[in-house]
């Protein structure tokens, strides 16, 4: 192992609110060798964040303060150094990449400027020889046209090219270390594979140090030499890839690896209910060649109203008590169909019918039935929860209105809606915003349930959790599913997981379906090549069974233009 | 390019406004107490004296055929004659827009140079002195009234200190200049307390944001964190606020006006209001309701121009 | 900060205080003046409209501790009265607007398309309108006095609040729990005014605060053209624009009912950004 | 030498004499256009303007005027032609505001260059006076003809000491000197800026500042102020201003003289001069201002006394009396009048409601005779006491300036003084018509004012007599 160009020794962070102080960080020593790149995982609030701001010092608020040890960057200790001395190391040494692309650019800056001020205040150079540095720079981040591209606004970029432009910000003032924190979170498993791609190039290229923040023990395992795991401000246990993925020490991180999702034979496939559901001939829902298209754009003049077709010619059976995985990736219209199957967006043409209601035909009648007797649970956990009343009042004010429970036994009714999603009875006393993201989707699901539905659709409803948590709610679903013979849509961008739960599968992409079979069948053998891209794309644990083995992943990406990404939580 | 597009076609929302403007003018005029004839006779009105007016002015006719005359007259580019004045009240409003336009856009350009440093100054020291004293200033700003703060500033400028003109309205340039600051500070610090509060919490939040943090990390200084990161992303709520006030000043600065004796428009409508002159007050009301359309549609265009996510 | 994990408590509370200095001073001061205005006939040690020739113009005294006007009434007393109508206005001129401008504002955002159109080309019309004309014109039909102004206030101000609540209302109702109530079943009404209002409200309850100081100086303004409540009450605009003529010989007059509308103001706007932090609100 | 600045509270309407009614219009009038008649400087006498000399018929039916030798701004000669055009206008014109004033007028000749013959009507004794009104100035007639009445009304050929050089709308009217005035060695000035500054301590603070040399309009509270300034003069003309309480008698107990005559001794008028005018003002024991043609200086002073008011009020049977009080708003005198009277009232047990209402407003509610009291005042245009009494006394179309006071033997004796040609008896019959009004309580006679200016200390002769003529053709800046 080479020097190190950067030791972390005893460092310590504390929070001062209201008198108190709590330490967020906790003597958390570590090393980064050059040319390293090291994985920083744990679950979210463990400090991963605030450990990579306190090696710049920059600190969220004022009132959190580096109380002990020291950042040594080539024998110079970080927590010491002049404010002047900082402004060097900033980008000039110790480069960022922040996990949400889109909060991190200036929306009113080009994205070329963005990139040439770094250069200009760091190597001195005149507008316009920095103009032509950032171009260079963002060419090697895979800008197909950068002389143009420069021009952009980060608004005009999908997604992933923000990614790109982020990491060409943090490239602009050509540091030795970078440190990408979540850069991949907020994309699909398809750009994320190429980005972590990028990023090992750029490490080849310019022998940068990176620190590699991730919750995704996946993602750790494809790329990282060595892995450092964090809790609760503590650094648990730190060594190289191999050793602790397939030896680790600390109960967590064992905890953490038997969690995630790429590892299938770890929980049992559910049992095939198709044969008992073959019985009933008739499907719950019925879709046929349904169309959905957004009017886009339009203005006064009705020639520049272009509409965009989210769902186009999707025909799909559900049978009562199939648990159906819907995934594709992002803006493939998977909460557009959700939506219109349930009555909440308009549909432009085809057919939904549920318990033989076609909901075209008889719209009064339809809703009601669809308000009765399904239920939809949210992507974002928070958002989906009327801020202002507590979970107790939400769920009274549903069961009122729903009317199947009389309004004496409605109290009752509530706390077995909350043992039945594993939360505590004095949930019902508090706010959303009193609860975590896992909390929050449990009300959620619990809100489905009260309308004591037939179908739910279930909306990406762990994108946004922990792996520990997800793994939770699945076998929550799991249970329910079995215990109350509920027919469940199960909707997710992540494979893993569908494959975990479902026992059919069905993947969308750009509003169509074009593949649809038994999750084993589809998972194993991918006929579509999209769905061949989308299986590869995930990381696996194992680091022997790299991601981007397969030429054919990287054309197959190239030609399929960027696609809208939606923002997540 | 085609996000400015709305330039093209925007003007044409403006013809309902100004229509239902004129309308609702005429008459709210109208429903007021008060005979135009009789308050130019004074106290010396004798009917015949009255009756002449009236059918002078065609105020005998009914309302509705009053406002076909003035709709016939607008397309002849006519607004009909002052009661007061005696003369059409085109030229009229001519010779005293000037000193309103004048007035607004040296107010605006002051409370602007007012607002953004002191915003400044209060979110990068957020919840310190300097942010509390910005907050208590401001507040004095606006608590005062006008016509008490402009006297204040006439003595103190113009009576103590003997640097700048008590009152009135120049002739050349710089003259009319020297003849605004008065007024004009005395409208900008309001004003600026308005923009200050938006632009102060628009920057604290904004120097909390990613995007200044992701300025930061890269190394750059804090100042050019602040002007070139943090005031551009905090202009953008701000620019929209100060259209609306921009709005109400330009339909407000009459008590201005009056305590600066400048010969504006303001002063026109009151005159106007009071001595019920409605040909005066129609016109007054008109330009001032075009004059604020057109606000917002710069403050669209600007809008447009400054976030480049804008779409209108 | 959370409003709603806050449980009452009187240690609870002090802490909670503790940590609000902005509310803290922004409520005192209102409060303080409420105070005023309710013990107006205890504290005021004159009657406010009592003209006494003897003590004309006299500054502040022992006896007069906000010395006298030209009438030799006591300016303190009339100060203190001012308080009532001051409230008053400022409470009752943003109420009206509130109350309409919300209901408005919900209805256009809610439903949008043509009722939507319909009502925002009337605010374009109202805003673009020349707040003078409209404000004079109702006081000269309905006569000068504090019901046309309110009702003056009522009709122009509306627009502010129903600009902000639409807009907030065209956010929300496309927001995963309006959806999530509608794949409930809740009715229309239900979800605008239980589900969506309480979460759009906060913005205009922190404008309102705002509003209330403009609402004061346009009572100033209009008293400043003549048109002010009727004489003799006591009210804080009337009082500085009648002392306008003795400015410069008899300060006091102005410069203590002036100083009343700028605590009050202050507190407004205290208490405004104090409700702004709480409820989570961004101007 | 000097161009003179004086500030006023509005600027002017118009040039067009006929078409204004208002003193801020005839005030520049009198400076710019010349009359055929003036009133003197004492504003007590007629003399000789335009017309260098007069005669009247027997029958006073028939005028011949001698019209000097004068030119008009632009050098042409002023006529009699232009004279009797002028009066003729003035009477027939569609917009002239004065035209019932001059319908007594039958024919105007001009029976050659500088005669002017009027043949009138009936006989008329103040017809001399109305010829001294600046709204009956002598314009150009080929001037108003080949320019038109609106263009004319902006920038008119006139014949008075100075011509409009400029007139800026909403600030200023500027001034310059006309060289063909007939009596142009009397003018000193280089010009004059009438110059429209609203805001009472703004026109004020402008002359303590130095940067107008006058202004008008001196708020009475300021008055002490400004006389302690060793820059300035405080300038108190007398004039022909009286304020007055109107009493509508056809209200219920108001039409009661007894009534009325206990409103009059409920009411301190000391106070209120004291009070409101600062000491400034006198209290006015008669409906003909103080200093003025046919004053009777020793008419009835009801003395304040509110319990005889009382008294008076129990006696004639009235109790509770609740009177509504109209004042109009944004006139800072009246609305303090009216503060002071509600309390003075409240001492004799009536109860005065304040109506504050906008002063177009209130002139139509008066007219309609819409309330119970309310203060008004009035200022003589021409030197004749005629048109005050027909218009208060007269029982005209105008219900006796809307007090809607009968009293025939009044009217009648209003009828014949005008008629009356020989000043004594003229004048008694006016000593008795004070007489009978101040005994039936026709409004209640409150104070009289002078006009209150201030100039700087290098201004001389800068006054104006009791009809508001400035005779700036004497005024010197130094
Ligand atoms: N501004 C702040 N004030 C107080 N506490 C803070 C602040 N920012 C972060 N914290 C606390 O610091 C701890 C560490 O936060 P950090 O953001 O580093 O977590 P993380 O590991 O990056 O989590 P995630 O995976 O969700 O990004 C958390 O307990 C958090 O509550
Ligand atoms: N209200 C709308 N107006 C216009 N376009 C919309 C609207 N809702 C969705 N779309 C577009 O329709 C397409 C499908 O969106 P949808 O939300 O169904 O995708 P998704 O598969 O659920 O994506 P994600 O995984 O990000 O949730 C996207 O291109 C999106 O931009
Ligand atoms: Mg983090
Ligand atoms: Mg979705
Ligand atoms: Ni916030």
């Amino acid at each position: 192992m080479s020097a190190s160009v950067l030791s972390v020794r005893d460092l310590t962070v504390r929070v001062h609110l209201d008198g108190r102080a709590r330490t967020l960080i906790d003597h958390v020593s570590l090393d980064l060798a050059k040319g390293e790149i090291l994985g920083l995982v744990g679950e979210s609030g463990s400090g991963k964040s605030l450990l990579c701001r306190s090696l710049v010092r920059l600190l969220p608020s004022s009132l959190i303060r580096i109380e002990g040890g020291a950042v040594l960057l080539e024998g110079r200790d970080l927590t010491t150094a002049s404010e002047a001395e900082m402004l060097e190391v900033r980008g000039g040494e110790i480069g960022m990449i922040f996990q949400n692309p889109t909060s991190h650019l200036d929306p009113v800056m080009r994205i070329g400027d963005q990139i040439s001020e770094g250069i200009r205040y760091h190597q001195g150079l005149s507008a316009k020889e920095a103009r032509a540095a950032a171009i260079e720079i963002l060419t090697q981040v895979g800008f197909p046209d950068p002389v143009r591209q420069y021009d952009s606004y980060p608004h005009e970029f999908s997604g992933g090219m923000r990614q790109r432009a982020m990491i060409g910000v943090a490239l602009s003032c050509n540091p030795k270390i970078l440190i990408a924190d979540e850069p991949t979170t907020a994309l699909d498993v398809t750009i994320q594979a190429q980005i972590l791609k990028l990023l090992l190039e750029i490490r080849e290229k310019r022998g940068l140090s990176i620190i590699l923040i991730t919750h995704d023990l996946g993602i750790v395992a494809q790329t990282c030499d060595r892995i450092a795991v964090m809790r609760n401000g503590k650094l648990l246990e730190q060594g190289p890839k191999r050793t602790i993925l397939s030896r680790p020490q600390d109960a967590y991180t064992i905890n953490l690896i038997n969690s995630h999702p790429s590892m299938p034979d770890e929980a049992p496939m559910p049992e095939p209910l198709l044969a008992s559901s073959a019985a009933s001939t008739k499907p719950l829902l019925e879709i046929d060649d349904l169309h959905v298209r957004f009017k886009v754009g339009g203005s006064l003049f009705k020639s520049s109203a272009k509409t965009v077709g989210a769902v186009s010619g999707v025909s799909l059976q559900v049978m009562p008590g199939e648990t159906i995985g819907i995934v594709g990736e992002s803006g493939s219209g998977k909460s557009t169909l959700a939506r219109a199957v349930l009555g909440l967006t308009p549909i432009s043409s085809g057919h939904v019918s549920f318990e033989g209601i076609d909901l075209a035909q008889q719209r009064a009648a339809g809703l009601a039935k669809l308000r009765r007797e399904t239920a939809m649970v949210f992507q974002d956990p928070y958002n989906a929860l009327n801020p202002r009343l507590t979970i107790g009042q939400m769920l009274t004010e549903v069961l009122k209105v729903q009317g199947k429970v009389p309004a004496s036994a409605i109290p009752e009714r509530i706390d077995e809606l909350l043992d039945l999603v594993g939360l505590e009875r004095e949930f019902a006393n508090r706010k959303p915003r009193s609860m975590s993201g896992g909390q929050c989707q449990r009300a959620g699901i619990a809100r489905a349930l009260a309308v004591d539905p037939k179908l739910i659709i279930a909306d990406e409803c762990v994108a946004a959790l922990d792996v520990t948590i997800q793994a939770q709610i699945i076998a929550l679903f799991r249970e329910l599913t079995a215990k109350m013979n509920l027919t469940l849509m199960f909707i997710a961008h992540d494979l893993a997981i569908v494959r975990n739960l479902c026992e059919r599968v069905v993947v969308m992409y750009r509003g169509e379906i074009v593949e649809e079979g038994l999750s084993e069948e589809v998972f194993a053998r991918p006929k579509h090549p999209y769905t061949a891209a989308l299986i590869a794309a995930i990381p696996d644990i194992d680091p022997d069974k790299p991601l981007l083995s397969s030429a054919s992943l990287e054309d197959e990406l190239q030609s399929m233009p960027a696609l809208p990404v939606k923002r997540m939580p | 390019m085609h996000r400015y597009k709305f330039i093209l076609t925007r003007p044409l929302q403006f013809l309902p406004v100004i229509f239902g403007i004129s309308v609702i003018t005429f008459i709210l005029v109208r429903l007021i107490p008060g005979d135009p004839a009789r308050n130019i006779l004074g106290t010396r009105a004798t009917p015949t004296a009255l009756a002449n007016i009236r059918a002078q002015y065609g105020l005998d006719q009914p309302m509705w055929l009053q406002y076909f005359y003035f709709l016939k007259n607008l397309a002849n580019g006519e607004m009909g004659k002052s009661i007061l004045y005696k003369i059409d009240v085109f030229p009229l409003i001519a010779t005293r827009i000037e000193p309103t336009i004048a007035l607004v856009l040296t107010s605006v350009i002051l409370s602007i140079l007012i607002a953004v440093p002191m915003s400044a100054i209060a979110a990068r020291n957020a919840g310190r002195a300097p942010d509390h004293a910005v907050r208590v200033i401001s507040t004095f700003g606006i608590g005062f009234p006008p016509f008490w703060l402009g006297l204040m500033l006439i003595i103190f400028f113009s009576v103590e200190l003997g640097v700048l003109p008590v009152s009135g309205y120049g002739t050349t340039f710089t003259d009319k200049l020297s003849h605004l600051i008065l007024p004009a500070l005395t409208v900008a610090l309001s004003l600026s307390t308005v923009l200050t509060r938006s632009l102060r919490s628009a920057m604290i939040e904004s120097l909390k944001s990613d995007v200044a943090t992701a300025a930061r990390a890269r190394g750059m200084p804090e100042s050019v964190v602040f002007w070139r990161h943090v005031l551009p992303n905090s202009l953008v709520p701000t620019i929209n606020l100060l259209a609306v006030n921009i709005g109400w000043l330009i339909g407000g600065t009459v008590v201005v006006e009056s305590v600066f004796a400048l010969p504006g428009m303001g002063q026109l409508l009151v005159r106007a209001i009071f001595s019920r002159d409605y040909m005066v007050v129609q016109g007054v009301a008109m330009t001032f309701a075009c004059a604020t359309v057109l606000v917002n549609f710069i403050a669209d265009i600007v809008t447009v121009a400054v976030d480049p996510r804008v779409k209108l | 900060m959370s409003v709603e994990a806050f449980t009452p408590s009187p240690v609870a509370w002090r802490r909670f205080l503790g940590r609000q200095p902005t509310l803290v001073i922004g409520a005192g001061i209102l409060l303080f003046f409420l105070l005023l205005a309710i013990a107006a006939p205890l504290v005021a040690p004159y009657d406010p409209i009592l003209q006494n020739a003897d003590v004309r113009l006299q500054p502040p005294s022992f006896a007069h501790l906000f010395g006298t006007d030209n009438f030799g009434r006591d300016i303190l007393s009339r100060v203190i009265w001012g308080a009532r109508i001051d409230l008053q206005i400022a409470v009752i001129g943003v109420i009206f607007p509130f109350l309409i401008g919300t209901t408005v504002g919900t209805i256009a955002g809610f439903f949008g398309g043509i009722v939507d159109a319909v009502f925002m080309r009337l605010v374009d019309i109202i805003l673009a309108f020349p707040f003078l004309v409209l404000m004079l014109s109702i006081i000269a039909i309905l006569g000068p006095g504090l019901s046309s102004f309110y009702i003056a206030m009522a009709l122009v101000g509306w627009v502010s609040y129903a600009r902000l609540i639409r807009a907030q209302m065209l956010v929300l109702k496309g927001s995963d729990y309006a959806v999530a109530a509608v794949s409930l079943g809740f009715s229309r009404f239900r979800i605008m005014f239980r589900h969506l209002l309480p979460n759009a409200i906060a913005g205009s309850i922190v404008f309102s605060m705002s509003d209330a100081t403009l609402v004061l100086l346009s009572g100033a303004a209009v008293s400043y053209l003549g048109l002010g409540v009727q004489p003799p009450l006591a009210e804080w605009g009337v009082m500085v624009a009648e002392g306008q003529s003795f400015i410069t010989t008899a300060w006091w007059i102005t410069l203590f009912p002036g100083l009343s509308i700028v605590c009050l103001a202050f507190g407004f706007s205290m208490l405004g950004d104090a409700l702004g932090e709480l409820l989570g609100v961004h101007e | 030498a000097g161009v003179l600045t004086i500030g006023r509270r509005e600027d002017s309407t118009t040039f067009d004499p006929i078409k204004t009614a208002q003193n801020i219009d005839n005030w520049v009038f009198s400076n710019v256009y010349d009359v055929l008649i003036r009133v003197d400087k004492t504003g007590t006498k007629l003399e000789p303007g335009l017309a260098e000399s007069w005669t009247v018929s027997d029958d006073g039916l028939t005028y011949v005027f001698k019209i000097r030798d004068a030119k008009f701004s632009d050098g042409s000669p002023l006529t009699a032609e232009d004279a009797a055009f002028s009066l003729l206008r003035i009477r027939d014109d569609a917009g002239s505001l004065w035209s019932d004033s001059y319908k007594v007028i039958d024919t105007a000749i001009a029976t050659d260059p500088h005669t002017l013959t009027i043949k009138l009507k009936n006989p008329s004794a103040p017809f001399l006076s109305t010829l001294a009104l600046p709204n009956a100035s002598v314009i150009s007639k080929a001037g108003i003809e080949s320019m038109g009445a609106e263009a004319y009304g902006e920038k008119p050929i006139a014949s008075g000491a100075f011509v409009v050089d400029e007139w800026r709308r909403g600030d200023r009217v500027i001034l310059k000197k006309n060289p063909n005035f007939w009596q142009a060695d009397r003018v000193k000035l280089d010009g004059v800026e009438w110059i429209s500054v609203p805001d009472d301590n703004t026109r004020m603070l402008n002359v303590q500042a130095g940067q107008l040399d006058a202004a008008i309009f001196v708020p009475f509270s300021r008055v002490e102020e400004l006389k302690k300034d060793a820059g300035l003069n405080v300038l108190i003309d007398p004039s022909t201003r009286e304020d007055h309480l109107l009493i509508n008698h056809a209200h219920g107990d108001l039409g009661k003289k007894e009534v009325r005559q206990a409103l009059d001794l409920a009411i301190d008028k000391k106070a209120i001069v004291d009070a409101v005018t600062f000491g400034q003002g006198t209290v006015a024991n008669s409906y003909i201002p103080k200093g003025a043609l046919y004053y009777y200086s020793d008419n009835l002073k009801r003395p304040y006394d509110p319990d005889k008011a009382k008294k008076l009020l129990a006696d004639a049977g009235v109790s509770n009396l609740t009177l509504n009080y109209l004042i109009r708003a944004g006139d800072e005198v009246d609305e303090q009048t009216a503060v002071l009277v509600q309390q003075q009232l409240a001492k004799a047990g009536i109860t005065a409601n304040l109506q504050k209402v906008d002063p177009s407003q209130e002139w139509d509610m008066t007219v309609a005779g819409d309330y119970d009291i309310s203060v008004n005042y009035w200022t003589n245009d021409i030197l004749d006491p005629d048109q005050k009494t027909t218009f208060v006394l007269g029982h005209d179309s105008n219900n006796n300036y809307l007090t809607n006071y009968k009293n025939e033997a009044v009217k009648e004796l209003v009828a014949k003084a005008r008629l009356e040609l020989d000043p004594k008896k003229r004048e008694q019959m006016y000593i008795d018509l004070q007489k009978m009004a101040k005994d039936d309580v026709n409004w209640i006679d409150l104070y009289y004012s002078p006009y209150i200016n201030v100039a700087r200390k290098n201004i001389d002769n800068f006054y104006q007599n009791p009809l508001g003529r400035f005779f700036l053709e004497d005024t010197v800046k130094n």
